[in-house]
């Protein structure tokens, strides 16, 4: 059905000029789910829009993208508007962007369905019921007379997929449609796109930077690096036994809740100016020769239509793959990988080395210096006019000592954000103290603020847009007082400790990659000494491999036995790799806690076996041992268990009794069916 | 009912700005160098004629007794009587009124319309020559002080052309028009007047037109920049791509979300309307309230300057809050 | 192999380019305006008050350029030396409006709950005032001239900028990046000037000279209603208004040049102004 | 030509128009004479629509007709004259002059109206007390169509002052919109007139124009020729100009300067001219520094270019005077005013002040173009001899309140006496305390010639004593005297019948046109 061979665009704009995509070729058929893959920047999304003749002003393209025998680079407009959306239909990557803020969602869709079934209004009315009903919305009457805004993440990228389906195209695309939403939402999407090549015969291209989380749908993977083809062919190949190196360092990069080692490529893609005439992986590939460097491999064809362009395709086995991946179920134990020392890098890979001072011995755990203890916090975010607010953080108690490293984890929404705000002192707690250094923050001074630092989620928009860099670190040293010229050397100290060029130092927040300006977050954080960081997803942000670099830096920094860490994340795998005790959060409280080990290998709370079970896997189904029903804003925590509304297990006494932390095992949880769950699971399962 | 709700606020909050007007009108008009009573005596007159002028309009009293006596009037609808005419300002006002809110109201309507339709069609057809004319033409027509853009449109329209009535009045006497609001084209509709509508109307589009050029400009800017920014915006994208037709895609895509920053904008564009009125109403013979107020600060007409800018600061903010409901309306995303 | 050029699909601007052409006319008004004003004793024979003693609205030519207005002035002269008076009064307006207004917004949009609400019905207040009710004010109460011009139109001017700063600090407050400078031990006075003034004003940037055109039509019209500069100070719109009825007489000289010299500064400001509105409008994209 | 139907230009003879269509600048402030403001346009439709019991009458001077202050007659009166001491004057009212309203025009109402008069403790009642009258009891009815004026002191000013005073309201119509809280029907008054003059007032449409139409009730000479008489109000003397040029007014009574000297060569438009007693001067505050010094004054006096003035501001039409004492009033001098523009006289004039240069703020009405003008001309040259002068336009309340205060050391004034005799000129500019003498003059010759001038009446005796007051004058220079511009009129051709009101108040009831 789609056939793209030969794909060249070129976007030129007056001082700039960007080689998008070169010599893109792959092929659609319907009923296949095909995925695009590579990192941002990579020409994922123009491929989508080269598709439906929707490329940027400025673009000259070459090449030939056949749809159905026609090319729509050379199709007339009436063409055209009848490709558009009845050919092919593309989902935005910003789902809540992409809708029209101002009509509702079901006008948008009864405008497709009027232009593409030819359906009257009545007619189209109750099909545009029935298809939000399909993509899983629930409530489908009441949600047609909704604005976007109103609309939740999910629920936004739901009505999407509608709109795009309601054009019945016989393609469909979907741009990145996960990225933002929670794990547990992100399967249920992706499998909407399976549903609709396996139903209805369409062709599914979908785009992502995240391989892991695309594997379990697609039939067959492209893999993008710097609007080249590096890698393409059946999934289960393209992902488990990667030849091209990026494809590899790609893989490599993603945590892994089961412990899998991230590894991390230094570097960052190329911006490119004209197609190329060599490797684009070449200066960050560890298998570059000369050659590489000099010719652009050619595409070779392998077996089952998997073809690569490089000259040095790599066989060995990935490294980072558990043992136990492909199995189901988790390894048990944690593996060697998830220790400190097991983290050994890889010279040809790895640009940052640890701090010297950060030794194994230096982690253990030194229960006398408390740096941080929270009681029984809650904060309440009032509402500006009227009565009531939102109830962010409900109860919860933490206690950091130096040296150790705390995971905070939950879906989004959950009060991560605040909990870290709580901590800075950048919120007040309605109810319940916090003491940051064994002093309540809300009496610290100027100087004993800058004792607990905070790593933020937008590296770049917590920099100052019009001060300095070096403005910007120095910042916490100008509040201690400290001398001008003591300032800059500790400030270049901070840099050299994140291996970046001190001519960084003069530029402005603006002129930096994301990378580069979280690295200034660290450093900025890490320069006044303090006793305790916090970061706060400092890696959510990020482009892939720039994501590994990052979690590389924070791993030595958390090492440091200089000060507590806490680290905050949406997502499970990142927490695994250095954390020594980690925190489950939902809805505002602490559901469960324990060692991280105890945590990730034997979760007790069904919220947290819910989390670990869809956190995509590379190379292995997902135990979805427990499915949470609902999304967690239709959720409501009234009285009882905070989970509640979601909880497949859940009994009268659930809804209401408040749950506390328990003790089971190694670890604490918040829910007094613990020893029935596994079970339960069990019966659960028998019945499918 | 949110909508009653939030209007409610918002009048709530209009009590201490509109008191502040009140207090500060009330205190500047008599810091004011000036004796608002000697321009009514005569040159004969003795300080004991002046002193019973005082007496009979209460300026001997204390400041205190003189403003809670003008505040206890204000809450009966009293306005108090005018020094210069001593007529009651309430209804040298209802006359003054209605005029001027017609002249602006249509005016500045009219440059919204106009705005939309050209800004939207400025937009598409952005960066063409198209585009570039409209815009440089409605910047010259916002370059020109209103008053001088006035006398050459009489210069133009009446006297070379001889299109347009005489700049005197604001309707033919002959047409035996009988004032309800003052507004003269709604004063002709109430009384069923077809000549005196025409003329009515004819008399106003010359002021009109020069209110309109005047502020066209900036209403045009707007539209056209917010419409660009939805024309670029992923949204609309989005619409494109799904291939829905261009009349879909103005009607239901384009035009509503490139509205909704307009009328903040026209109730500023009607602020500043409402003040140059004062100009207009001078080069057309119009004698609205801009003058009136004018003439009574002059003269410093206690009573009148008060009453005018009272008037004045709740038009405005009257306007600001018609304007935010209309935004409240035009964009769901605002919460009111 | 075949090279196809795409038809825009989404508008398309052509980056700017008439966003520059803007700018650069305006530019180049405003600079050629304010030479001219700056050098206008070297370009005229006549004083800008002097008299004609040989009588008034003398044709242009001859001696004077533009001839002479009903006082015997020359006009050449006076259209040149009113750039001082009506440039000057407007930017220094300007700026000071901006000034008081940046202090205002930034305290209110930072400090909020009732400082917010006070200092926010205050401007309210003056915003709501009419302006040659104000003009008057002011004058009378400090005299009229140069200095009390710039602090009426300031005045009716600050409450605009007092909201826009407002509210781009009450955006801006929300940025990660003041939570850093807090954590990072900044004072409430550091983050005020160090963080939130730098970045509340881009807006501000965009608006200036657009208020400054306006600005001057402002002095225009009070010049029209009396209010303004007081006579025989050279000034565009007492000149036009002096000579409006000259118009009427077919004697274009005495206030067509200055009509025209107000139009082409106002328009420069416009220009500008719209060119930079467009240059942020495009960043926004 | 404008659009709509109206007067036309073009017969220049035929029937008699029945609708005559003026232009005024500015809407009159009220109808009531007594209690509020009033402005020029105010006074001028007084004195067209309420009946004035005696008035000027006409002369002819050039080839144009004036008011002949001079002779002073009944007109709703049918007579009005004193007894043998001088001191009470009795007025007799002509039988059958119907208001407005068709009441019939009564003594009551003669009591009425100058009771109202005195109670509004203004205007007239401040007129009054310069012929003796100060309190209601002194005004007596008699019978119906009697009533007599009992003054303090015989006064040779009487007629004069009656025939600006002595005007009538409705009283029973007036009587009926009183109130206990509003005795004297000023709210009422502020909308209504209760009229009776010449014309009645048809319609009035505030702000916009007036219809009036003339009083069939009045039984007395001179009834109004033209039936109806349209006023309307356009501020800006450029649309004045563009209506009278298209044919839509037959009269602009708000042109001035150039505008008149170019409508003078327009098509179908004639501009009547007729010299008058405007009397246009500096007033200098002999009080206040510098100009407290007569050198100074002097100075100035020296400083002012005449000539240039009445060239530049008056495009020739004004006479120059040489003295205080206006051109045309019995006694005036052509010694009373020594001073023409000479700078160096002027610097010589500093000099023997003391001063090298002196400053001062010269005030004169703002939005009055004429004062303006004439500001600027003479700053420019004062600056030559080293005056340096600041000009202060002051709108009229600042200006009022000012020159109560008396604190204005320099002042353009225009404006005429309303009676033609230099007795009344000293009470109203030159003694002590008079309302007018804003220059704070007082010599002690001049109060004692005034004091004797009540007594005297001898003609030639008053001439020598005016003669001496020129002298003093002359000497003193408490003002610099300017000029006395020509009244100009712009009509359409087809307007005849315009009497030239010495007073500066048209009398309407003389003008007709041919259709
Ligand atoms: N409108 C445009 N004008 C100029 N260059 C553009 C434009 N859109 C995209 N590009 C460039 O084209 C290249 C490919 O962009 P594209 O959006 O396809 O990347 P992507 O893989 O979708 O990245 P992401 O994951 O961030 O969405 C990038 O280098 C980008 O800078
Ligand atoms: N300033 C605020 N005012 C009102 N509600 C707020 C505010 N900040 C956060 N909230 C609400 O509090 C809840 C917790 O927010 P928080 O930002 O802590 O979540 P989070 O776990 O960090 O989520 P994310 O993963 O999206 O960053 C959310 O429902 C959010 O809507
Ligand atoms: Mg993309
Ligand atoms: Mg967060």
């Amino acid at each position: 059905m789609l056939d793209i061979s030969d794909l060249s665009v070129v976007i030129r704009r007056p001082g700039r000029q960007v080689a998008a995509l070169s010599n893109v070729s792959f092929a659609v058929a319907p009923g296949e789910v095909v995925g695009l893959v590579g990192e941002s920047g990579g020409g994922k999304s123009m491929v989508a829009r080269a598709i439906v003749g929707m490329l940027p002003p400025g673009s000259r393209a070459s090449g030939r993208v056949g749809f159905d025998g026609a090319d729509v680079l050379r199709m007339d407009d009436a063409a055209l508007a009848a490709h558009r959306g009845r050919g092919a239909a593309i989902c935005f990557q910003n789902p809540r962007g992409a809708l029209s803020p101002t009509r509702t969602a079901g006008r948008q869709l009864i405008d497709r369905l009027v232009t593409h079934q030819q359906m009257g209004a009545e007619q189209a009315a109750t099909a545009a019921k029935d298809l939000f009903a399909a993509v899983g919305i629930r409530n489908p009457g009441q949600r047609l007379r909704a604005y976007p805004h109103e609309l939740s993440g999910g629920m936004a990228q739901r009505v999407m997929i509608s709109l795009a389906t309601g054009c019945a195209p016989g393609l469909l695309i979907a741009d990145e449609p996960t990225t933002g939403l929670d794990v547990t939402l992100s399967r249920e999407i992706l499998r909407q796109f399976r549903h609709a090549a396996d139903t209805d015969g369409r062709g599914v291209l979908l785009i992502s930077h995240d391989l892991a989380s695309i594997a379990e749908v697609c039939d067959r993977v492209v893999v993008l690096y710097a609007g080249t083809v590096v890698e393409s062919g059946p999934a289960a190949k393209v992902l488990r036994d990667p030849a091209h190196p990026y494809t590899r360092a790609l893989l490599r990069s993603v945590p892994d809740v089961g412990g899998g080692k991230v590894t991390a490529t230094a570097g960052g893609m190329p911006l490119l100016t004209d197609p190329p005439h060599d490797c684009p992986f070449a200066p960050r590939c560890a298998h570059a020769t000369g050659e590489c460097r000099t010719t652009r491999p050619p595409v070779k064809a392998m077996a089952d239509g998997w073809s690569l362009a490089c000259y040095h395709p790599q066989h060995d086995p990935l490294l980072c793959l558990p043992a136990g991946a492909g199995e189901g179920g988790f390894p048990a134990g944690a593996p060697e990988s998830a220790s400190p020392v097991g983290r050994a890098k890889r010279a040809d890979e790895v640009v940052l080395r640890a701090d010297e001072s950060a030794s194994p011995v230096s982690r253990a755990k030194r229960a006398d210096e408390v740096v941080l203890r929270v009681e029984d916090a809650h904060v309440v975010y009032r509402s500006r006019f009227g009565s009531g607010g939102h109830h962010a953080l409900r109860g919860v108690s933490l206690e950091l000592s130096k040296g150790e490293t705390l995971g905070v984890v939950g879906e989004s929404g959950c009060g991560k954000s605040t909990l870290a705000k709580l901590i800075m002192g950048l919120v007040e707690p309605t109810q319940g103290t916090v003491a940051v250094g064994g002093k309540d923050v809300r009496r610290l001074s100027r100087a004993e603020r800058t004792r607990a630092q905070m790593v933020f989620q937008d590296p770049i928009g917590s920099l100052s847009p019009r001060r300095t860099i070096k403005d910007s670190i120095a910042e916490p040293l100008r509040a201690a007082k400290v001398s001008t010229t003591q300032r800059a050397q500790r400030v270049e100290r901070a840099l050299d400790r994140m291996e970046l060029d001190r001519s960084i130092l003069d530029r402005l927040p603006h002129e930096l990659s994301g990378g580069q300006a979280q690295r200034i977050g660290i450093a900025r954080a890490l320069v006044g000494e303090p006793d305790l960081i916090v970061f706060d997803e400092p890696t959510s942000a990020l482009d892939v491999t720039v994501q590994a670099q990052i979690l590389d830096v924070i791993a030595d920094v958390a090492n440091d036995a200089g000060h507590g860490s806490v680290f905050i994340s949406h997502d499970l795998a990142t927490v695994r790799g250095f954390a020594d005790r980690v925190v489950v959060l939902y809805l505002g409280r602490v559901v469960e806690e324990g060692p991280v080990g105890e945590v990730f290998d034997h979760p007790r709370h069904p919220y947290t076996r819910a989390l670990l079970g869809s956190a995509p896997r590379l190379g292995g189904a997902r135990t979805a041992d427990v499915t949470l029903v609902k999304d967690l804003d239709e959720a409501d925590a009234a009285a009882g268990c905070a989970l509640a509304a979601r909880c497949p297990f859940v009994t009268d006494a659930c809804r209401s009794q408040e749950q506390t932390l328990q003790p089971y095992g190694e670890s604490r949880a918040a829910c007094w069916r613990v020893p029935e769950i596994p079970a339960l699971i069990g019966k659960s399962a028998t019945h499918d | 009912m949110r909508v009653l709700r939030f209007v409610g606020r918002r009048l709530l909050q209009l009590v201490p700005v509109l008191l502040g007007v009140v207090v500060l009108t009330f205190l500047l008009v008599r810091v004011l160098p000036g004796d608002p009573i000697r321009s009514i005596l005569g040159p004969n007159a003795t300080e004991a004629d002046a002193q019973a002028a005082r007496e009979r309009f209460g300026l001997d009293q204390s400041l205190g007794k003189q403003f809670l006596d003008y505040l206890r009037g204000l809450v009966t609808g009293d306005f108090g009587t005018s020094i210069q005419s001593g007529a009651p300002v309430r209804d040298e006002m209802a006359l003054r009124i209605g005029p001027t809110f017609e002249l602006v109201v249509i005016a500045v309507t009219i440059a919204v319309l106009l705005a939309i339709w050209l800004g939207l069609w400025s937009a598409r057809r952005a960066d063409r020559a198209g585009d570039h004319t409209v815009r440089v033409f409605a910047l010259v027509g916002n370059s020109i002080p209103e008053f001088w853009l006035g006398l050459v449109l009489i210069l133009v329209g009446y006297a070379v052309l001889g299109w347009f009535p005489a700049p005197s009045g604001r309707v033919d006497p002959d047409t035996d028009l009988t004032p309800i609001t003052g507004a003269d084209l709604v004063d002709a509709i109430l009384t069923a007047n077809g000549p005196a509508f025409a003329s009515a109307a004819a008399h106003l589009v010359l002021p009109v037109l020069t209110l309109v050029i005047g502020v066209l400009a900036p209403l045009l800017r707007s539209v056209r920049a917010s419409a660009l920014e939805v024309l670029r915006s992923e949204a609309y994208a989005a619409a494109s791509a799904h291939g829905l037709p261009e009349r879909t895609l103005l009607r239901g895509y384009l035009r509503r979300a490139a509205l909704v920053r307009l009328p903040s904008l026209a109730a500023l564009v009607f602020g500043t309307a409402i003040g140059s009125t004062v100009l207009v109403e001078y080069v057309f013979s119009w004698q609205g309230f801009g003058q009136w107020a004018l003439r009574g600060l002059l003269y410093r007409d206690y009573p009148v300057v008060q009453a005018s800018v009272l008037v004045f600061a709740l038009c405005y903010v009257l306007v600001f809050l018609v304007a935010d409901v209309v935004h409240a309306m035009l964009d769901p995303r605002v919460r009111i | 192999m075949a090279e196809v050029q795409l038809a825009p699909i989404t508008v398309g601007g052509r980056d700017g380019r008439f966003a520059r052409a803007l700018i650069v006319v305006g530019t180049t008004i405003l600079v050629v305006a304010a030479l001219a004003a700056v050098f206008a004793p070297l370009l005229s024979t006549w004083g800008p008050t002097e008299i004609d003693p040989s009588g008034t609205l003398a044709r242009p030519g001859g001696e004077h350029l533009l001839g002479t207005d009903a006082n015997g002035m020359d006009v050449w002269s006076r259209v040149l030396h009113a750039g001082r008076i009506d440039l000057g009064i407007a930017v220094c307006a300007v700026a000071l409006a901006v000034v008081a207004g940046t202090i205002l917004g930034l305290l209110a949009g930072y400090l909020g709950g009732w400082i917010d609400d006070v200092l926010m019905r205050i401007v309210d207040i003056f915003q709501a005032f009419p302006t040659f009710i104000l003009a008057l004010a002011v004058a009378a109460l400090l005299g009229d001239g140069f200095g009390n011009l710039v602090i009426t139109i300031a005045l009716v001017n600050a409450p605009a900028y007092a909201r826009l700063v407002r509210a781009e600090v009450r955006t801006l407050r929300e940025m990660p990046y003041i939570d850093a400078a807090k954590t990072s031990g900044a004072s409430t006075v550091g983050i005020l000037w160090r963080h939130l003034l730098p970045n509340s004003l881009t807006p501000v940037r965009v608006i200036a000279p657009l208020n400054c055109g306006w600005a001057m039509l402002t002095l225009a019209g009070l010049s029209f209603l009396g209010l303004g500069i007081t006579v025989p100070t050279a000034e565009w719109g007492s000149m036009i208004s002096l000579g409006t009825s000259d118009v009427v007489a077919g004697r274009w000289w005495t206030s067509v040049p200055p009509g025209l010299a107000l139009l082409v500064c106002v328009l420069g400001f416009s220009l500008l102004g719209e060119g930079l509105q467009e240059r942020a409008d495009a960043r926004r994209r | 030509a404008g659009s709509k139907s109206g007067p036309k230009s073009g017969a220049s003879a035929g029937p008699a128009a029945s609708t005559l269509r003026i232009a005024v600048s500015s809407y009159l402030s009220s109808w009531d004479q007594d209690f509020v403001g009033f402005d020029l346009t105010a006074l001028m439709m007084f004195k067209n629509v309420y009946p004035y019991m005696i008035d000027y009458g006409v002369t002819t001077a050039g080839d144009s007709q004036i008011l002949d202050t001079q002779n002073i007659t009944p007109t709703f009166a049918e007579s009005f004259e004193p007894d043998a001491s001088q001191q009470v004057w009795t007025l007799k009212l002509r039988k059958g002059v119907k208001f407005a309203s068709g009441n019939e025009m009564k003594a009551d109402d003669v009591k009425w109206s100058k009771d109202r008069a005195f109670a509004a403790a203004a205007n007239v009642a401040g007129i009054y007390r310069t012929i003796g009258l100060t309190k209601p009891e002194q005004v007596v009815v008699k019978d119906d169509y009697t009533v007599e004026f009992h003054q303090e002191f015989p006064s040779a000013l009487t007629r004069q002052i009656q025939a600006i005073s002595l005007y009538v309201f409705d009283s029973v119509e007036a009587k009926k919109h009183a109130t206990a809280a509003d005795p004297w029907a000023k709210e009422w008054f502020a909308k209504n007139a209760p009229t009776g003059g010449y014309f009645n007032v048809a319609k009035a449409t505030q702000g916009q124009e007036i219809e009036l139409s003339a009083n069939t009730g009045y039984p007395g000479p001179d009834p109004a020729k033209t039936p109806t008489i349209r006023i309307s109000v356009v501020p800006a003397a450029a649309n004045q100009r563009l209506q009278l040029q298209a044919g839509d007014i037959d009269i602009a009574l708000g042109i001035t300067g150039q505008d008149l000297q170019d409508l003078k060569k327009a098509d179908g438009i004639k501009v009547l001219s007729a010299a008058s007693n405007d009397q246009v001067a500096i007033q200098m505050s002999v009080t206040t520094a510098p100009f407290d010094d007569v050198n100074v004054r002097k100075a100035l006096a020296y400083a002012v270019p005449y000539e240039q003035i009445i060239k530049n501001v008056y495009g020739g039409d004004a006479r120059p005077t040489k003295s205080i004492v206006p051109l045309d009033m019995p006694g005036y001098s052509e010694a009373g005013y020594p001073y023409t523009y000479d700078l160096d006289k002027a610097k010589a004039a500093l000099a023997a002040a003391g001063k090298p240069s002196v400053s001062s703020e010269l005030v004169f009405e703002a939005g009055n173009d004429e004062q303006q003008k004439i500001a600027v001309q003479v700053q420019s040259e004062a600056a030559k001899a080293g005056i340096t002068l600041k000009l202060a336009p002051l709108d009229p309340a600042t200006l009022g309140e000012r020159r109560t205060k008396k604190s204005i050391p320099l002042q353009i004034t225009t404006g005429q006496l309303w009676v033609n005799d230099v007795e009344y000129m000293l009470a109203t500019s030159f003694v002590k305390g008079a309302a007018l003498n804003y220059s704070n003059y007082t010599n002690p010759e001049i109060e004692d010639i005034y004091t004797k001038s009540h007594t005297t009446v001898d003609d030639a005796a008053r001439k020598q004593l005016w003669a001496r007051v020129q002298e003093i004058l002359a000497a003193d220079v408490p003002w610099a005297i300017i000029c006395q511009p020509n009244f100009n009129l712009p009509v359409r051709e087809n307007v005849s019948g315009w009497v030239q009101p010495m007073d500066g108040l048209a009398r309407l009831r003389y003008l007709s046109a041919t259709a």
